[in-house]
């Protein structure tokens, strides 16, 4: 059997990958999309750890991040949809009103 | 073929696949990776011994909200964004270095610093079975369960509500231009 | 703490049910006023309909704390603060007469608030669930936190809904009773430290504190209460706060904020000290004759209304003191009832006043005179309120102040019938102002124009008198149901005294 | 739970569970005029309230029929009121012949007024221009009846106290019934004034009953007439000052509610409202509910001798005083209103001595001519009224005036009145002559006057010749003063007598006054014949009326008809008619009014006096009424508002904080604190300068730091779980 800690570390790699990606894309889809590679290494932690411990409730956190994802995915996409007619670019560092 | 021969090759496949979401130039290859590592995950998860939850991961994950995201960069056109470090290149290389730096310790936390690390044996007959999430979800979460919906609901209105005003303000833009020319 | 098993105990359901209300408020546009006020009324009619399944499920033969909901909530210092709801025959009358009085104070701003109607009903629903947790509440940092709760939306609907002089009368209402409340919360401080709890219940099986100890902490406790009762000679804030706060205010003010301070010296007074209470018994009697007869007094020369109005609280509350330290059975329960009809007839007359003042713009008695026959729906059901207020016969007023007079004659705490004859006095004086407040504005001929022309009681306007004055009406004619209600409960709080 | 019986007479089929009807049949009445009254028109109002009040006299009946079968009575539960501790009271009806025999007066009476008053108020509402209220008195009226039927019904005297406050309401609101009038129909607040006048006087007297019940409960553990009178002897003998409290308590209540001295004062006000309601509410039966309240208590009274003779006293100066106040009257109603203070200090002398039955007897005759006498007067003022001002829906009136040629008088009506002193209807020195032309009004009245006055055969001489007789057996002192009395009761009804009916009409009006109609005269009739014949009901050697009350009442003893007493009350009455007759015969020729023959005799001043009633109201206005109001005035406007509420609060708690408040806010905070604080201020200020440039706006930055901010604190944690 493959112990937890492998399915973990993995988990952590995806996640890095993720955060990098959010850090290195200038494209605001893409950096969407890496926050649902974040989501899914955590989602893999948790189904990891409701293996070790028989506990259910690991799966239906899962389940949950899921539909918030889902609504989150929703939202978001609106929201550069809206942003995208403004500006006609999905490039987020046109995005920067929040200059002090 | 053993567990952890499985593990090896879809591990590999997963940690590719967001390299190649991480790299790739045009948005719907990088969109295309990510649902070759969401595939990857529901794998893995049949491993877990969670059948219900791959499933949830294709259809809905790699289904459906990926599909969404797949329309929305073709209806912007946005796939050939030029993917230089633009105004702020200099932060590459630390974003890489952080990167670096946090799976340092997150390797650390797994191997060396957390504890009672066990072989895992195998679980219970229902464990994970769509039945058996099923009485979990509609005894024990039922109130977060229907939370949920409202979250849903929320979403689903805000996203529509935003669309439209956006609508409007472009329609709002555009008329006074037509009665000038 | 599980929020469904939290929810679904009808205690804090009928505690927090206005919330709902609220949220639903605030997701309302400001413009949709009518939508608003139904919001409004239909949150706080549901939660009477709560109040009343609670009443189903109360035992009134039953003299202890009822459907109790005890759970720990968190450390303040080592010490244990429980977050306890419970009703008992003390308290159940009184949850009664709030969520019932509420319902009809929104009623009665369905014409009278026209500006920012979604925070009036926010603040009113929000007032609501302080009031109703003041009477449930069994922990003495609980009590607390209701308690101060309270002050602040009705120093908000003081403040922003009420006459010209509104800020002075918002503040000084806050102030007065914040002065009270901290002497309040260093005594609450004091016996969490001493026995290791807030908890009412607990407290009560651990014994009252002896020696000069219990003296000062009754005192304090007092001073929170006989403010917000209020108690001669501190009653000055409320003819400010009577006369500047708007219509449906000043009849939650009438009746239940004041109703918190009796309630207060019969819940925690009465047990928690109970060789004090006994000891500062004439004290407080005297005190609350001085209140009957001096409120009756001053209100008669008053030309506003609604200050009459106010001193006569002053008078009718003293009567509720006066039977509350009597400390006899029929004292007791008669105060008990007479914070209800005091509610019941104090919140009529408010509203009765609100009614003209809506329509004639001046509470000065001088301005009015002969209305009776131009507005006789009015003028009748005024004369059954006023005549409810002065204690005839056959309305509410009379049964409560007929026992505690009785009570306090034969009272052996007080020591002297003289409290009681000389509070009898006080139904003479009721009679005199409160007749002559009636023939100024309903009596004699029309001196002034413009009265003539004034239109009768709309159909709303029947309907938010008609609860108050059938009840009226119910409690003189009947008041057995309401007495057994209280009857064990008073019977187990005095057998504690001895 | 309603209406259940709780004892049964043994035997035979009785009526005693009948009883709560006499409440709730005028009550239903009352609720059905008020409610749909404006609707139904006025023969539908009378026909509800006379059906009403007449239900209420035959449910009387047949508990007196009942009785007749079971004289011990019975108890009727009708609602188990307030039970708290060990104080529990019960409404139930007491039935027994005591307050059958009231129910008897009330209903009875009561019917025949309401007949009286359904053609009275027909020509009331018009002559003060509202004729929808007509359905409102009727309403009142019935509430009254409900009411009074309460009070003589009650086992307790709580029931009975709730009786007694609701006829108090009933009298105020029929008081004020006008209540945008005075007495002669001007825009006023008089009648108003009167009204509360008499609410408030009567409180003063229910403070005193009030207290009676609270020593009551506490001394005998309950206050149900019963138990009370159980325990009289037990209490005698351990605390007799508390027996003696009780009943000067109770006294200080009658005193109120029975108009003696001192609280008298709101009967001859009460006049204000409209004749019937004299009649009714006070003459014949609410202002006996004194009388009635010392006779149900008459086991208390025996005990205390001491307030026996207080009530007594109270009574014979009562009806002496009240008797001289009436000679001097010129209105009607007030002259009637004296002297039913006096007779009903004649009736509370009578129980005050012990002589029970002798004061229900009086208060029963009395009920029959002093009604008799009021409806009569009522019966003459709207005469005059008809005459004077003929409505334009009164055929009768308008042909009479046609023929006369002073049918000008509709054109200006009331108005037309307001300029100069009105015409006043009720004024004796208006009438004269009347005898001619309204018979049966003044032949009945007549009777009533000389029942008034004590002439044999008629009722009133039976009734008061056995006070006086038990009067000069048992307390000399009041003998003389009711003999005092009695001699001027004789005067006043002469005086009134002739001033009315006899001579020249002093005015238009009265030379054309117009018969009442049938509704009216009736019932004067009925009435006349009970006032002639209703004295034989206990007259000596009958004593029908004694031995049906002996069955309540401790100790009946009927006194030998003593010629003597008989001879010396007939011959004081002859001689003081033929006085005042030799007084005022010279009347007879005036076709104008001139001075009052007595005024010479007794001089200006005295005479004055008398008419004002020896100035009790001005001085109860200057000690009472303006003491109060100054005292309240200067309570709530310098005590209260100026010293507690501006002072007090302004100066010393507020002004305190604020003197405070500025000490700390110069030396300490402007020098201290301010300037760390300005300091303080500048440093953050560079500082923000600095911090400024890390906001680019560009979201990866800001990405940047939050994943900085994670790998620092997750190796921070790392570091310290090591």
């Amino acid at each position: 059997m493959v112990p937890t800690s492998f399915y973990i570390f993995l988990a952590a790699v995806l996640f890095t990958i993720g955060a990098v990606a959010v850090l290195f894309r200038r494209n605001t889809l893409v950096i969407y999309m890496a926050v649902e590679l974040m989501l899914n290494a955590a989602n893999l932690a948790f189904v990891a750890f409701a293996r070790q411990f028989e506990a259910l409730d690991g799966q239906l956190f899962v389940f949950f991040v899921m539909t918030v994802a889902a609504a989150e995915v929703a939202v978001g996409l609106a929201l550069i949809v809206t942003i995208f007619r403004t500006k006609h670019s999905v490039d987020i560092d046109t995005m920067r009103e929040m200059k002090g | 073929m053993g567990f952890m021969t499985l593990f090896i090759l879809t591990g590999a496949v997963a940690v590719a696949a967001a390299l190649g979401l991480l790299f790739a130039r045009n948005a719907v290859y990088a969109a295309l990776f990510l649902v070759l590592n969401m595939f990857a995950l529901a794998v893995l998860y049949l491993a877990l011994g969670a059948p219900f939850i791959a499933m949830v991961q294709i259809t809905v994950y790699a289904g459906a909200i990926m599909v969404l995201f797949l329309f929305v960069i073709m209806l912007l056109g946005a796939e050939q964004l030029k993917e230089d470090g633009g105004p702020i290149a200099w932060q590459r290389p630390l974003a890489l270095l952080l990167g670096l730096a946090l799976l340092g310790e997150l390797a650390y936390f797994v191997f060396a610093a957390a504890t009672g690390q066990t072989r895992l044996l195998p679980p219970p007959e229902d464990f994970g079975t769509p039945h058996a999430v099923g009485q979990t979800l509609f005894q024990q979460y039922l109130l977060p369960f229907e939370v949920t919906s409202v979250l849903l609901l929320v979403a689903m209105v805000g996203a529509i509500v935003l669309v439209m005003n956006g609508k409007r303000a472009a329609q709002a833009q555009a008329e006074p231009e037509a009665e000038g020319s | 703490m599980n929020i469904t098993e939290f929810i679904s105990h009808p205690l804090n359901l009928v505690t927090f049910f206005p919330l709902v209300g609220v949220v639903l408020l605030l997701l309302t546009p400001r413009e949709a006023k009518d939508r608003l006020r139904w919001i409004a009324l239909l949150t706080s009619g549901i939660t009477f309909v709560i109040s009343l399944v609670v009443l189903g499920r109360f035992q009134a033969a039953d003299p202890q704390i009822q459907l109790a909901y005890d759970r720990p909530w968190f450390q303040v210092a080592g010490l244990q603060v429980n977050y306890i709801l419970g009703v008992d025959g003390l308290s159940i009358l009184l949850l009664l007469l709030t969520t019932f009085l509420t319902p009809i104070a929104i009623l009665s701003t369905w014409s009278a608030i026209e500006e920012r109607v979604k925070e009036f009903m926010v603040f009113f629903l929000l007032l609501e669930i302080g009031m109703v947790g003041v009477f449930l509440a069994l922990d003495l940092f609980l009590f607390y936190i209701f308690w101060e709760f309270t002050l602040v939306p009705m120093y908000f609907l003081i403040g922003i809904w009420g006459g010209p002089n509104r800020m002075y009368a918002a503040i000084k209402f806050f102030l007065y009773t914040m002065a009270g409340s901290l002497l309040m919360l260093l005594a609450i401080v004091y016996m969490g430290l001493h026995y290791g709890t807030f908890s009412v219940p607990a407290i009560l099986e651990q014994g009252a504190i002896g020696g000069s100890v219990q003296n000062w902490l009754f005192l304090a406790f007092a001073a929170a209460f006989a403010i917000k009762v209020p108690m001669w000679p501190l009653h000055s804030w409320l003819p400010d706060a009577h006369v500047q706060a708007p219509t449906a205010g000043s009849v939650i003010l009438a009746g239940v904020l004041l109703k918190m301070g009796t309630y207060g010296f019969l819940r925690f007074n009465l047990p928690l000290f109970p060789e004090a209470a006994v000891h500062y018994a004439p004290l407080m009697g005297l005190l609350a004759v001085i209140g009957i007869l001096y409120g009756a007094m001053v209100s008669y020369p008053q030309q506003d209304v609604k200050k009459l109005v106010a001193y006569s609280s002053v008078s009718h509350l003293g009567f509720v003191m006066l039977g509350l330290f009597a400390l006899t059975a029929q004292g007791v329960e008669g105060a008990i009832l007479q914070m209800i009809n005091h509610g019941i007839s104090t919140g009529a007359l408010f509203l009765v006043v609100g009614m003209i003042y809506e329509r004639r713009h001046t509470r000065d008695l001088d301005q009015f005179g002969g209305l009776w026959k131009i507005m006789p729906i009015y003028g009748a059901l005024t004369l059954i309120t006023t005549l409810s207020s002065m204690g005839l016969p056959g309305l509410n007023g009379f049964v409560g102040e007929f026992n505690i007079l009785l009570g306090a004659f034969g009272s052996k705490a007080l020591g002297s019938p003289l409290y009681a004859g000389f509070a009898a006095a006080g139904v003479i004086f009721a009679a005199v102002y409160m007749l002559y407040m009636f023939q100024k504005i309903f009596l004699g001929p029309v001196k002034h124009e413009v009265n003539k022309t004034l239109r009768d009681l709309s159909l709303r306007e029947i309907v938010t008198l008609l609860p108050l004055i059938g009840l009226m009406f119910w409690i003189g004619l009947y008041p057995k149901p309401f007495f057994a209600l209280m009857e064990p409960a008073v019977q187990h709080l005095l057998a504690g005294l001895k | 739970m309603f209406f259940d019986i709780v004892a049964h007479a043994g035997g035979g089929p009785t009526f005693f569970h009948l009883a709560p009807l006499v409440v709730f049949v005028p009550l239903l009445g009352a609720t059905l005029n008020f409610l749909f009254g404006r609707r139904i028109g006025e023969r539908g109002v009378a026909t509800i309230a006379v059906a009403a009040a007449g239900t209420a006299f035959v449910v009387s009946v047949l508990q007196w029929l009942s009785l007749r079968v079971h004289p011990e009575g019975a108890t009727q539960l009708v609602v188990d009121w307030i039970t708290i501790g060990d104080f529990q009271v019960r409404w139930a009806q007491l039935i027994d012949t005591l307050s059958v025999t009231m129910m008897l007066v009330v209903s009875g009476v009561g019917t025949l007024i309401h007949i009286y008053a359904t053609a009275y108020m027909h020509y009331d509402v018009r002559y003060k221009e509202d004729p929808r209220r007509y359905a409102r008195f009727f309403g009142f009226f019935n509430l009254f009846i409900a009411m009074m039927m309460i009070l003589v019904t009650g086992n307790s005297y709580l029931t009975l106290f709730v009786g007694w406050e609701g006829v108090g309401l009933c009298s105020f609101l029929l008081i004020g019934f006008w209540y945008e009038f005075d007495i002669l129909g001007r825009p006023s607040t008089a009648n108003a004034r009167a009204a509360k006048k008499a609410f408030v006087v009567n409180r003063v007297g229910d403070f005193g009953f009030l207290l009676a019940i609270f020593t009551l409960f506490w001394y005998f553990g309950t206050v149900e007439f019963h138990g009370v009178f159980e325990k009289v002897h037990e209490v005698a003998a351990a605390h007799p000052q508390v027996l003696l409290a009780v009943t000067l308590f109770l006294l200080l209540g009658v005193t109120g509610k029975s108009a003696q001295i001192p609280l008298f004062v709101w009967l001859p006000d009460a006049m204000a409202g409209p004749t019937p309601v004299s009649a009714l509410i006070h003459a014949a039966t609410m202002v006996t509910a004194g009388v009635y309240l010392i006779t149900r208590s008459a086991e208390i009274y025996m005990a205390v001798p001491q307030a026996q003779a207080a009530v007594a006293l109270v009574g014979g100066l009562t009806a002496l005083v009240a008797a001289s106040m009436a000679v001097a009257q010129y209105d009607i109603k007030k002259v009637l209103a004296y002297s039913t203070i006096s007779q009903l200090g004649f009736m509370v002398a009578a129980v005050g001595m012990g002589a029970f039955v002798a004061g229900m007897f009086h208060l029963v005759t009395h009920a029959f001519f002093k009604a008799l006498l009021f409806l009569g007067s009522g019966s003459v003022i709207i005469a005059l009224e008809r005459a004077h001002h003929p409505l334009p829906d009164d055929p009768e009136a308008q042909a009479l005036a046609a023929r006369h040629g002073h049918g000008h008088h509709d054109d200006h009506g009331h108005d037309h009145d307001h300029g100069h002193a009105p015409f006043d209807p009720q004024d004796m020195r208006n009438m004269g002559g009347l005898l001619r032309r309204i018979p049966v009004t003044s032949w009945t009245y007549i009777i009533g006057a000389l029942a008034l006055a004590g002439l044999p055969p008629l009722a009133g001489f039976w009734s008061k010749d056995e006070i006086l007789l038990e009067a000069k057996h048992l307390q000399p002192t009041v003998y003389a003063l009711l003999a005092a009395a009695a001699f001027l009761t004789a005067f006043y009804v002469t005086r009134q007598l002739v001033l009315v009916f006899l001579g020249q009409p002093r005015s238009e009006a009265a030379a054309h006054a117009i018969e009442s109609p049938k509704a009216m005269t009736g019932v004067l009739v009925t009435l006349a014949v009970l006032a002639a014949l209703g004295g034989f009901m206990n007259a000596p050697g009958v004593h029908a009326f004694g031995h049906w009350l002996e069955h309540t009442l401790p100790e009946v003893e009927t006194l030998p008809f003593d010629l003597t007493v008989a001879g010396i009350s007939t011959g004081l009455a002859l001689l003081s008619m033929f006085i005042a007759w030799s007084l005022y015969k010279g009347v007879r020729a005036w076709s104008q009014w001139q001075h009052d023959p007595l005024q010479k005799v007794l001089g200006p001043g005295l005479f004055g006096f008398l008419q004002r009633a020896w100035y009790w109201d001005e001085a109860y206005l200057a000690v009472f009424v303006r003491g109060y109001d100054a005292l309240a005035a200067f309570l709530a406007h310098t005590v209260d508002w100026d010293f507690w509420h501006d002072w007090f609060h302004e100066t010393i708690v507020a002004g305190t904080y604020q003197r405070l408040s500025r000490f700390l806010a110069r030396p300490v905070d402007l020098g201290v604190v301010d300037r760390l604080a300005n300091e303080l201020a500048g440093a953050v200020k560079g500082l923000a300068l600095v911090l400024r440039g890390l906001q680019t706006g560009y979201v990866r930055n800001y990405a940047l730091s939050v994943f900085l901010g994670v790998v620092v604190m997750l190796g921070y944690l790392l570091w310290v779980a090591r």
